[in-house]
């Protein structure tokens, strides 16, 4: 085959190009030729294409996102918006945070392993960009029934990834989520986060500038696996491609990242670098288009240059490529040589492929002629924008009537003691120990709270004890039910569960997972929950700082249930003073805090006992979310709570069960007089937690609480080695224990 | 009882960061002239009665199915002698 | 005077910075060894922290025991340098042949990482001496080739001399034969084990308790009080 | 280019997990009449110029100190046809 030349391209007008297979639309190919004034050549249309790609565009979903900017809340902290690789925040002290939530769903079906694996390693990389430190990661997953038979496939596969190249990097696993629901079987979901710290004079942008400067890929080499993978496999719905049809899954290599990541920041401290970029979706597209468009100037590419592992790829497959573990940076010349030392010292391969230049367009050249010649906006940052139809689903008015507050529910102590077990048993509430037990949660010696507790917390400085708490939460069965509330409520758990261990929520992350935009029905879901989380953000506070979109997670034309993920970073000024959800002491008062309600919509024991989803979520009240936190934290500083668990998932009945197992101690729950207890234990109304107050205390927390007008009952006293709710019932600690922690080695093991 | 193997690698255009280690690793240990390495696994299946072409064709679906990825793996079988 | 301890770091090397930290929190001076570089820089004594050298491909440990450092390591060790390998370092000195017997995937294929009951079988060596003989003590465990074997022959002898000096308690978390956590060589100057003392020893991190410090402890005192 | 492969199998005294992991799996999916299953490494070596005694010689070596651990590992030198 010939090479496509810039000149080729003008001369030969007419030449079919399969700009169809690459997944253009004709009126974006028509527009990619207006743009250049002549039909593409072979690698503008393989940029083009990647670059255009839903994935790497957001070309259906920015008109909704542009909201996360318009309503954004006054805030001095964020430091870095939505934009750039991850958003970075002020903690205070001189620290900066940088943190993002990302998916790998299809990836991760194909190749559960390398997919999940591969998934960390890319938002690790987006960290790192950013120039800082990565500290940990968390993973928010949802899989298809616990008990179906390829479940046991993809999950196991997908927690090893994840395990084995987090563990792997150094990097603890400090939360997540695992969520069964049979809307996933055909799509998991696999989001994966990052967060990472530097001091403020640290953050670096992915922009290439002055010119003359050189531009230097590092990492490994170029490879032909995954080409166009991650950009076009999250774009398209999944049929039953025969295996061989499917495009090739990158594998990773964790060790080459870990070595990435020192070798980086060794490199960030010599103050080497001007711009850097990631390499992940539409590898080498995305990096030099992006650094180019964000820059002042042009950008020049000898991609012969680029080292390779197979030397039989064209200059199209290397600019598609998405090879793992790479990166690049824009360097000034006289600092080139003391880049590369740096890498040879971590065995790290690094080129100089190219430099900015004068000019305002990208050229990339093969063995001296000239293959692209582009403006790089028109590829990186002005791509096809659609703002596409969408309606409120014909079905919304039946599920929403569908009023689970109606279903039968358990008559008599007995029953009520049955239904408790069956809940926190059930795979959903069921300890996550088997999968979370895989992962490395104390390297690198500042993890302070972790698996099983409301938010994962992370010392950054040993000297003044700051830290960081994170919360990830989404919960699509509220989110089908009501996207705009679902969203909110998802934002709300995860703000509540940072509140919940002490720490000041400051900034939001999220991934947004849905189906296909091309239904007007999931593209009413997306512009709800948008807006949700939007409106939500503003009252609390709390900026969206960046995150990511996953369109087309169907099967067939079933769309998952719409699934926005919600990851909340709060400070903490001293980690001493966190607060554990364990019930550990006898005697301990145990206060709820906030309004219970009968609402039952989409709640745990709709689906455990009654497989039931429909009615209305739980109502969300953001005022009060906020006032709860600033109790919460409150009680903290003050040294009011010892021990505190937000209420979510399967209601206060939840919640104890896993306090006390944590602490290894039983409760007595007292019914108040008015209250039905079937409602106290099992309704999931928002804006609540238990907390175990020490009776030393109890006089100024009720004070607190009194005086700030929340809401907070007495219900009983951490004590002996049962739970018992007075008058219904009573469960051995025990058998609680094997309950909650048999069921997932059952079904996986 | 006869034994049939499975080798199952990773196909050519995967990286194979695991075979890369080794390799990188030889010149320092004196070794020269290898110009690449991969690393795969190897199955040893011992099988009951004789290993005939129903049999084979069996362990070829278990590769196919269970052994190797085929999205990212290649395998062949063979009956050892 | 304090002692100066030396913390190897391998492409791939995790735990070093924390070793370095347990070091410190024990009163001692860490000093950063690279892998390439053959001088011990003068230290007194030497850890090879966790991690995933070379990304645990071939083997664990398998490719870092031909490091140009390692050579200083194995001749050091053989003239009584005490040298203590945790987790991944442990792998490596297995690998260098420094202890005998090997490590293997678990028993249960997974990567664990749990807090882990283990009772000090020998409080003589030189990394051990701040515990006592059968104290039980509890620090966190994480690895996916944890799984002690060496042959029958092996084992009894390593019984034999009290070279056994840590041993698993309640579980055993990987398969590992007799239960063994950790060993040492004869001279009782080179120690290994998979679990991780140095993510024990400040209150409140990982999993909040300090009975790793004692290892720091005890090599600070014999070096000090040498 | 001719190709050396080094096969690495665990001792036969050795516990293989991997091996009864597949083992256990096969009756689940099917496949019956397999006595035993093990799980060893294959390495395919890519030597640059042609394979006599003394290269083989060499990748002998190779294995004998670094692809296996004798300790638990036995292994075979082959060339590929
Ligand atoms: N995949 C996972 N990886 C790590 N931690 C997880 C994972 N799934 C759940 N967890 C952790 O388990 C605990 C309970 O999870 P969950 O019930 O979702 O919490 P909550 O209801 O408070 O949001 C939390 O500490 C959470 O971070
Ligand atoms: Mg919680």
């Amino acid at each position: 085959m010939t090479l496509d030349t810039v000149t080729n391209a003008e001369k030969t007008p007419e030449a079919e190009q399969p700009w169809a297979e690459l997944g253009l639309k004709p009126d974006e190919y028509a527009r990619i030729r207006e743009i250049l004034g002549r039909r593409p050549t072979g690698a503008e249309l393989a940029m083009y294409s990647v670059m255009w790609s839903e994935h790497c565009s957001y070309k259906s979903s920015k008109v909704h996102l542009k909201q996360f900017g318009e309503k954004a809340p006054e805030n001095d902290a964020m430091l870095v918006g939505i934009g750039e690789n991850a958003g970075v925040v002020d903690v205070g002290q001189g620290y900066a945070v940088t943190f993002k939530v990302e998916s790998h769903n299809h990836p991760s079906y194909i190749e559960p392993h390398q997919g999940a694996a591969t998934g960390i390693g890319g938002i690790v990389r987006d960290i790192l960009a950013m120039g800082a430190r990565p500290i940990a990661v968390m993973d928010p997953l949802r899989f298809g029934a616990a008990d179906h038979p390829d479940t046991k496939r993809v999950l196991p596969g997908v927690v090893s990834g994840i395990g084995s190249y987090g563990n792997c990097l150094g990097l603890p696993n400090i939360g997540g989520e695992v969520v069964f629901d049979a809307c996933y079987q055909g799509n998991p979901l696999v989001n994966a986060l990052c967060v990472g710290v530097m001091k403020h004079e640290d953050i670096h942008l992915a922009k290439a500038s002055g010119a003359g400067n050189k531009v230097i890929l590092y990492g490994a080499r170029t490879g032909g696996d995954g080409i166009g993978g991650v950009s076009v496999l999250a774009s398209e719905t999944f049929d039953d491609a025969k295996p061989s049809k499917r495009p090739a899954v990158q594998v990773g290599d964790p060790f080459q990242e870990k070595l990435l990541i020192e070798c980086t920041l060794e490199i960030f401290k010599a103050d080497l670098v001007n711009g850097i970029q990631d390499l992940g979706g539409a590898g080498l597209s995305c990096a030099t288009s992006e650094l180019a468009s964000a820059g002042s100037g042009g950008m020049r590419v000898e991609l012969d240059t680029v080292h390779l592992r197979d030397s039989s790829l064209s200059p199209e497959e290397i600019l598609m490529s998405e090879s793992q573990e790479r990166m690049c940076a824009i360097v000034e010349p006289e600092k080139v040589a003391r880049f590369l030392e740096i890498c040879e010292k971590w065995d790290v391969i690094a080129t100089v492929i190219g430099e900015v230049t004068e000019g305002e367009r990208l050229e990339i050249f093969w063995h001296g002629e000239q293959i692209v010649d582009v403006p790089p906006r028109t590829v990186a940052h002005e791509g096809p924008v659609y703002d596409r139809p969408f309606a409120r689903p014909s079905w919304q008015d039946a599920l929403q009537a569908d009023d689970a507050n109606k279903l039968p529910r358990p008559v008599g102590g007995d029953e009520l003691r049955r239904q408790v077990l069956a809940l926190v048993s059930s795979p959903n509430q069921a300890s996550k120990s088997w999968i979370t037990d895989q992962y490395d949660r104390f390297v690198q010696g500042n993890t302070v709270l972790s698996y099983p507790e409301d938010s994962g917390m992370v010392r950054i400085d040993e000297d003044t004890n700051l830290g960081v708490a994170i919360a990830t939460d989404g919960n699509g069965r509220f989110a089908k039910l009501d996207p705009y509330t679902g969203a909110q409520l998802a934002l709300a758990e995860a703000y509540r569960n940072v509140a919940a261990t002490g720490a000041k929520p400051l900034a939001i992350s999220d991934c947004l997972n849905f189906g296909s935009p091309e239904d007007p029905d999931v593209m009413w879901q997306f512009a709800e929950a948008t807006r949700g989380l939007a409106d939500g953000c503003l009252i609390l506070g709390t900026p969206v700082t960046g995150g990511n979109v996953s369109l087309y997670n169907q099967t067939g034309d079933v769309a998952i249930h719409p699934t926005p993920v919600v990851a909340v970073l709060g400070v903490i000024d001293d980690v001493n003073r966190r607060t554990p959800m364990a019930f550990a002491e006898e005697g301990q008062l145990l206060y709820l805090l906030g309004d219970t309600a009968e609402e039952l919509g989409g709640s745990a024991w709709s689906e455990v006992i009654h497989q039931h989803l429909g009615g209305l979520p739980p109502k969300v009240d953001l005022e009060r979310e906020r006032l709860l936190g600033e109790i919460l934290i409150s009680g903290s500083r003050d040294g009011m709570i010892d021990a505190a668990h937000d209420l979510s998932d399967g209601g206060l009945i939840q919640a104890v069960t896993e306090s006390c197992l944590r602490g290894g101690k039983g409760a007595r729950i007292v019914v108040p007089d008015d209250v039905d207890p079937f409602v106290l234990l099992f309704s999931e109304s928002a804006g609540r937690a238990v907390v175990a107050v020490p009776r030393s205390e109890e006089l100024r927390f009720n004070d607190m609480c009194g005086a700030r007008g929340l809401p907070a009952a007495r219900i009983g006293v951490v004590d002996g080695d049962v739970i018992e709710v007075q008058d219904q019932f009573t469960i051995p600690l025990s058998e609680l224990k094997q309950a909650h922690e048999a069921t997932i080695p059952a079904l996986l093991a | 009882m006869a034994r049939v193997v499975v080798d199952v690698m990773l196909k050519p255009e995967i990286l194979d960061p695991q075979g890369q280690a080794v390799h990188r690793a030889l010149p320092r240990l004196g070794f020269e002239g290898i110009a690449d390495v991969r690393q795969g696994k190897r199955f040893e299946l011992e099988v009951e009665g004789p290993v005939d072409d129903a049999v084979l064709a069996r362990v070829r679906e278990m590769a196919e199915t269970f052994l190797a990825n085929t999205v990212i793996e290649d395998f062949i079988v063979k009956v050892e002698s | 005077m304090t002692a100066r301890v030396g913390v190897v770091t391998f492409p791939g090397t995790l735990d070093d910075r924390d070793t370095q930290r347990a070091i410190r929190v024990a009163g001692a001076e860490p000093v950063p060894l690279w892998h390439r570089d053959k001088d011990l820089h003068q230290v007194d004594a030497v850890v090879l922290p966790g991690g995933f050298s070379y990304g645990d491909y071939l083997r664990a440990g398998a490719i870092s025991r031909f490091s140009p450092v390692m050579e200083s390591i194995i001749a050091g060790a053989k003239d009584g340098l005490p040298v203590l390998g945790i987790c991944n370092g442990f792998q490596v000195l297995t690998e260098s042949h420094l202890l005998p017997g090997a490590m293997l995937r678990n028993n249960h294929l997974h990567f664990i990482c749990r807090d882990q009951k283990l009772r000090v079988e020998n409080a003589d060596t030189a990394w051990t001496a701040d515990y006592a003989a059968g104290q039980e003590i509890s620090i966190p465990l994480k690895n996916i080739d944890g799984r002690y074997v060496a042959d029958e022959r092996t084992l009894d002898e390593l019984e034999a001399e009290g070279r056994v000096v840590f041993r698993y308690l309640d579980v055993n978390p990987n398969g590992s034969l007799r239960d063994i956590a950790g060993i040492s060589n004869a001279a009782g100057n080179v120690v290994g084990l998979m679990p991780h003392p140095e993510h024990a020893v400040e209150p409140l991190i990982g999993t909040g308790g300090t009975d790793g410090l004692g290892f720091f402890t005890s090599i600070l005192k014999k070096l000090v009080n040498a």
